[in-house]
């Protein structure tokens, strides 16, 4: 494990390095694909850390990217933007702590649409601040070189890459499997469920606040209806599933696979291209359940195929 | 599909003529083709891709003198403000086209200022509007419109105070535009002794009325201004009716000018007034009526007077500052910004981002046509007031 | 200028009326997705895209052939219980494969429904552009009493209150019925006395899938229709099935009411910009207060 | 000297008295055994113990201090372990990863995941799970699952282990086996055990004392020798059981 994890590790920085040069060798079109694939792995990563673990699936990370962006966009020209973007993943997980003490008390699909709900509280509620303060849509002009946008993010792309498989193999980490395999037997054996789920939930909040600072200076434009948007949750819960969710490899993957296929798409079949990746989206689902790193959701090592896959634990209804 | 048709059209045609040697011009824009905002775009859309058959039909677009085919790429915003610039970058820096067509709206057009500022590439706005862009004075966009928000409002202001109006309700949505003319609407109003007697605003997924039309009902004001976008603007006029709001004067921002107004309202839609400034039967507007034939032959229905009629003014803009100034962007944004420019609706000069010859105006629907009701110099029709609604 | 809200307008039959319509659409959508959820624990995020294809039903109904709106009715619901079979038959029957899959099998209905919901949605799109659509079916005004009402909302509520009413009677009387109810209740027993969950399953798709096609016909009378509508009422529909509880039919129809009378009374005695927040804020306040939903039979999550 | 000590301790449900005024003392390395029929109270005294669940009224000490109203993790990590009757093995992980978790989080709070796993690899030779280390619990079979809840619970490192039924449906043979190794168990790891059985042999064989429940009160305590012949117990509890 160690030896593989140093493999791992090396591959891992100069797969970084190689991607902190790509600004040399790609034009600004394909700097700029390159940029939402880090956005999208820095988002993915971020989810899983947090829903691929406990099994707690959030549908409302747009909140904490949209909490980031408008804190960003709020203290444009009045405080440096190193400053003021970590203070917007500060202010995700901030606000990811003071949702998740009463959110992460349900579970299961309650906690699914209860985390879309307060997402689209969340929008409305800043839509409303913005009307009452008379700012209808706030322009940036003058943010950072797409060059800068992209190391920043690329940073925030390993980053979460690091944090995850560091979670995964503390204990952090083992807390959150044993909650999302089953929560009352993990509190028997001195698992504090709360304080495990709300610090990873709130650790999960703040790369995507930072993400959503860094987009809203590529997009130079913030209206809440978008920065908030529930398709934002959406396809970060696809793209991280598409991977196969509690892996670094999976969300990574995912990203890559989702950012590539929409290149070849969208140019070439613009209209048929959102109907190819819902198929998609469907098959994967069905026939690629794990994700794309397979059955890689293991703890500390694949395990082996036992003998018997005897399950009494779930009833099947099909006849 | 029909765009490809279009293409293949274009490639033909100019084929046969003598400048087939010359490259295509490559225009590019990226539109909301998919996703909530997709229905409202259709009709500028429907401009851009009656210009792709003109142009094939007349072999190319004159470029300094010399007709050149042109070869449109089209993308798709999927109705997200954030992938706008990431398009247009991509129109300028990948595709490397030479001319640009706005995007549909102004949240959209707002989120492209930045794109086009960095690349110094001019882009003739359309259905866009807003003094916030106007403030930042950038260098590379200019609105067709004359309804920028604060014209509009002391036009607004002035029309209402023509007729007699005293008392007046206000219903807004809360999306960038809107909010904007209210924000302009309400001082002016204050200063010009209008009493306002309604004041709600609604979030943009309203689903029903009720509430502040029986308050607007019940104060029965001369004057009710939705200010809405085409979804709610249709949930006003329908309860509007139910609720038999007999205001004399009743304005609906957005939305009235798209022909599905009038196939869902027909003779209810009469008396309303809308933002607009473009009729087909202006006499002073030669080419008025051949935009107005063109569009109805190739769509089987009228353009939207706003949407289709703005898109269809930048394009002769654009077409005409290309075919003095050819393809240098430099050259082109002096011809926007010094020249005058013979469109459907009349000359259009700008200053700054603004169209500063075309007044600002209204429309009103009188038999179920829009007329030009204000302001006076340019009417087509005299305002009426709203009729009784039909039962 | 701000205006106080007029406390009076509680008491307008007219906003009652509003609230009643607002609240028929709503009850006839969420029975649907709380059928398919409470039998199958399936998050279908398309459901709105029924009540959008219901919507283009009367919409080409009426617009092509002239064919009233509420013959197309009856087609919608043919055509969108054909759909839901379909879709059981070759997808969701898959979720239960294997017992894997059966453990994840809400995260996975989530996201196969997703793309369920894109794939109708674009498909629509290219189909018949995305042009918003209209039209205008019995728009006579009645006035009865001091309240004034289209003829079509009138309709609309008439329909689904009936279509309501004979939901309930067919959960509590008819055998198919009465079996969709146990297994909501408690799907390994159900499957223990002898009731064949997967022809039921079947019908529970048919049934909720039809119910949100007839929806999007009485929508379609009332307000345009695009493609791009059915997410709202997806979310609409989810916040009510919370409301009243997941599983529970009747509380769905409990639900309605509710978010329809906070739309419409908390736009009359607050503001209507504050109309998502409220409605959010009901849902989020009633789900942390009461997950189990207002009347209170509660499904284990998980 | 006494390791854990309920007085008074009692649990209802909406007025319905599940448990009342149970009173008992358990001094360290002994083995207790609760006895009584279905619903007689058993398994909530020890949810009430372990912190699943808080107790209506009443005081639970351990090791002199307050633990009633303590939520489980906190009573986890003082050093009370418990099983469950219907076993919740963190099943689609692995047999070793269930009890990493355990040595991770319970009394012992494992600095690093390898002394966890040497930690868990010790207990799972004892309770004879060494060679299924890698599968992930839910291919195990019953007894196989009932030795992992053991296991895990034993991974949390606890002083005091509260049984439940670990021997319920188990062959005569795996029940043999079963209390070889948590007669093993208790010597090596130096445990008190709790344990709830309705298999009447197996406790008395097992306990050094037997308290007996019915209708949530205690009707006897004592010996097994002097459980099986005390009248009330005869009349409550045995009557109803076809010996």
């Amino acid at each position: 494990m160690t030896r593989q994890g140093w493999q791992t590790g090396l591959v891992l920085v100069a797969a970084t390095a190689l991607a902190a040069a790509l600004p040399l060798a790609l034009g600004t079109y394909s700097l700029g694909v390159a940029l939402d694939l880090m956005m999208w792995i820095a988002l993915a990563e971020s989810w899983a850390m947090f829903s691929g673990l406990s099994g707690y699936v959030s549908l409302g990370h747009a909140v904490f990217y949209g909490v980031g962006a408008y804190v960003t966009v709020l203290l444009w020209q009045v405080l440096p933007l190193w400053f003021s973007v970590p203070l917007g993943g500060l202010t995700a997980a901030a606000l990811a702590l003071l949702l998740g003490w009463p959110c992460l008390r349900v579970r299961g699909p309650y906690f699914v649409i209860l985390t879309l709900g307060i997402s689209e509280f969340i929008k409305y509620a800043v839509i409303s601040t913005e009307a009452a303060l008379g700012r209808n849509g706030r322009l940036l002009i003058g943010t950072p070189s797409l060059t800068v946008l992209f190391e920043a993010m690329l940073a925030l792309a390993v980053l979460s890459m690091a944090v995850l498989q560091i979670v995964r193999s503390a204990r952090l980490g083992a807390g959150l499997l044993a909650i999302r395999e089953d929560e009352v037997a993990a509190e028997a054996v001195g698992i504090n469920a709360t304080a495990v789920k709300l610090s990873a939930f709130a650790m999960s909040a703040f790369i995507p606040g930072m993400v959503g600072g860094l987009m809203i200076l590529r997009s130079t434009y913030f209206e809440p209806m978008q920065a908030f948007s529930p398709t934002t949750s959406f396809t970060i819960v696809t793209v991280a599933i598409l991977g196969g969710s509690d892996t670094v490899a999976g969300p990574l993957l995912g990203s890559l696979f989702l950012v590539l296929l929409s290149e070849l798409l969208w140019t070439r079949a613009p209209e048929v291209y959102m109907i190819i990746l819902g198929v998609l989206l469907v098959a994967f689902v069905l026939f690629v359940p794990e994700g794309l790193v397979g059955r890689a959701g293991r703890f500390l090592r694949a395990p082996k195929p036992g003998p018997s896959s005897r399950d009494h634990r779930a009833v099947v209804i099909e006849p | 599909m029909r765009l490809a048709l279009a293409f293949a059209a274009a490639l033909f045609a100019a084929g046969a003529t003598p400048a087939a040697a010359a490259p295509p011009v490559k225009i590019g824009y990226a539109i909301s083709m998919t996703g909530p905002f997709a229905p409202a775009a259709r009709t500028q859309l429907n401009a851009y891709r009656l210009w792709a058959d003109q142009l094939a039909a007349q072999g190319g677009l004159d470029v300094g003198g010399v007709k050149r085919p042109v070869k449109f790429i089209v993308y798709d915003d999927q109705s997200d403000f954030a992938k706008a610039p990431q398009l247009y970058e991509k129109l300028i820096t990948d595709d490397k086209v030479d001319l640009l067509l706005a995007p549909w709206g102004t949240p959209f057009h707002f989120a492209i200022v930045g794109v086009l500022e960095k690349y110094q590439f001019p882009v003739v706005g359309n259905s866009a509007a807003s003094v916030t862009i106007r403030d930042i004075k950038p260098g590379n966009i200019w609105f067709t419109t004359s309804e920028i928000p604060d014209r509009m409002a002391a036009e607004l202001v002035k029309f209402m105070k023509k007729e007699n109006v005293k008392t007046v309700a206000v219903n807004t949505l809360q999306l960038p535009f809107s909010l904007e003319v209210k924000k302009f609407l309400m001082p002016d109003m204050a200063s010009a002794g209008l009493k306002v007697v309604v004041n709600d605003d609604y979030a943009p997924d309203v689903k029903d009325m009720t509430a502040t039309l029986t308050k607007i009902k019940a104060a029965a004001p001369d004057a009710v201004l939705s200010l809405s976008y085409p979804p709610d603007s249709i949930i006003f006029i329908k309860e509007a009716r139910q609720l038999d709001i007999k205001s004399p004067f009743q304005l609906v921002l957005v939305g009235p000018t798209d022909y599905l107004f009038t196939k869902m309202f027909g003779a209810n839609l009469d008396g309303i007034v809308t933002m607009g400034h473009w009729v087909p039967n202006q006499p002073k507007w030669p080419k008025a009526k051949a935009f107005y034939n063109a569009y109805m032959k190739k769509y089987g229905e009228p353009p939207d007077y706003l949407d289709s009629a703005l898109a269809w003014m930048s394009i002769e803009v654009l077409q005409q500052a290309v075919k003095t100034a050819g393809l240098d962007k430099a050259k082109i944004r002096h011809a926007i910004s010094t020249e005058t420019f013979d469109t459907i609706d009349g000359p259009v000069k700008f200053k700054g981002v603004e169209n500063v010859i075309t007044p600002t105006m209204f429309l009103q629907f009188q038999k179920g046509r829009p007329q030009i009701v204000w302001p006076g110099s340019d009417a087509t029709a005299r305002f009426e007031p709203k009729p009784e609604w039909t039962k | 200028m701000e205006e106080v809200a007029d406390v009076s307008l509680i008491l307008s039959p007219q906003l009652l009326a509003a609230a009643l319509v607002l609240a028929a659409f709503y009850a006839l959508i969420a029975i649907g997705l709380n059928l398919v959820y409470g039998a199958m624990r399936l998050l279908n995020v398309a459901h709105g895209e029924l009540v959008m294809l219901g919507g283009y039903i009367a919409y080409w109904g009426f617009a092509r052939w002239g064919i009233s709106p509420l013959i197309s009715a009856v087609f919608a619901v043919a055509a969108g219980a054909l759909l839901g079979v379909l879709l059981y038959a070759t997808i969701i029957r898959r979720l239960f494969r294997s017992t894997r899959m059966l453990a994840r099998v809400e995260a996975n209905s989530l996201l196969v429904f997703f793309g369920v919901s894109v794939v109708i949605q674009n498909v629509m799109a290219v189909a018949f552009t995305a042009d918003q659509r209209g039209f205008s079916y019995m728009d006579g005004v009645l006035t009865i009493g001091s309240v004034r009402i289209e003829e079509n909302r009138l309709l609309a509520l008439a329909i689904a209150t009936v279509a309501c009413v004979a939901c309930a009677l067919f959960f509590r009387y008819a055998r198919s019925g009465m079996a969709m109810r146990a297994i909501i209740q408690q799907r390994e027993a159900a499957a223990l006395v002898g009731i064949d969950v997967d022809r039921i399953n079947i019908q529970v798709f048919a049934l909720g899938f039809g119910l949100a096609a007839l929806a999007g016909t009485l929508v379609s009378m009332t307000a345009q229709i695009s493609p791009f509508m059915g997410f709202p009422f997806t979310v609409s529909a989810f916040v009510i099935i919370i409301l009243g509880g997941l599983g529970n039919l009747l509380g769905s129809i409990l639900g309605a009411l509710m978010l329809a009378a906070v739309e419409v009374y908390g736009a009359a005695l607050i503001s209507p910009s504050f109309r998502s927040i409220l409605v959010y804020g009901v849902f989020i306040a009633a789900l942390l207060l009461r997950p189990q939903g207002l009347l209170g039979r509660s499904i284990a999550a998980r | 000297m006494t390791l854990l000590r309920l007085e008074d301790v009692g649990k209802s449900y909406g007025g319905v008295a599940a448990l009342r005024g149970l009173s008992f003392a358990v001094g360290p390395g002994e083995i207790v055994g609760l006895m009584g029929a279905n619903g007689a109270g058993k398994t909530t005294a020890f949810s009430l113990i372990a912190g699943t669940q808080r107790p209506s009224e009443g005081r639970i000490w351990f090791d002199g201090k307050r633990i009633d109203g303590k939520p489980a993790y906190a009573v986890a990590r003082l050093g009370i372990a418990r099983t469950f009757q219907i076993v919740r093995p963190f099943a689609g992980l692995t047999v070793i990863d269930n009890l990493v978790i355990a040595a991770l989080y319970g009394r012992l709070r494992e600095r690093s995941r390898g002394a966890a796993e040497a930690r868990a690899r010790e207990i799972l030779a004892e309770v004879g799970l060494a060679a299924d280390a890698t599968r992930p619990a839910e291919t195990l079979t019953l007894a196989g699952r009932k030795r992992l809840e053991v296991a895990r619970a034993v991974a949390a490192g606890p002083r005091l282990l509260l049984l439940d039924e670990v021997l319920a449906g188990l062959t005569a043979s795996e029940v043999a086996e079963a209390l070889d190794m948590i007669r093993a168990l208790h010597r090596r790891r130096r445990l008190t055990l709790v344990v709830i059985e309705h298999v009447m042999r197996a406790l008395t064989q097992l306990c050094q004392r037997i308290i007996v429940l019915h209708h949530g009160a205690k009707i006897a305590e004592g010996s097994p020798a002097e459980v099986v012949v005390d009248q009330r117990v005869i009349d409550a509890y045995l009557g109803t059981r076809k010996l």
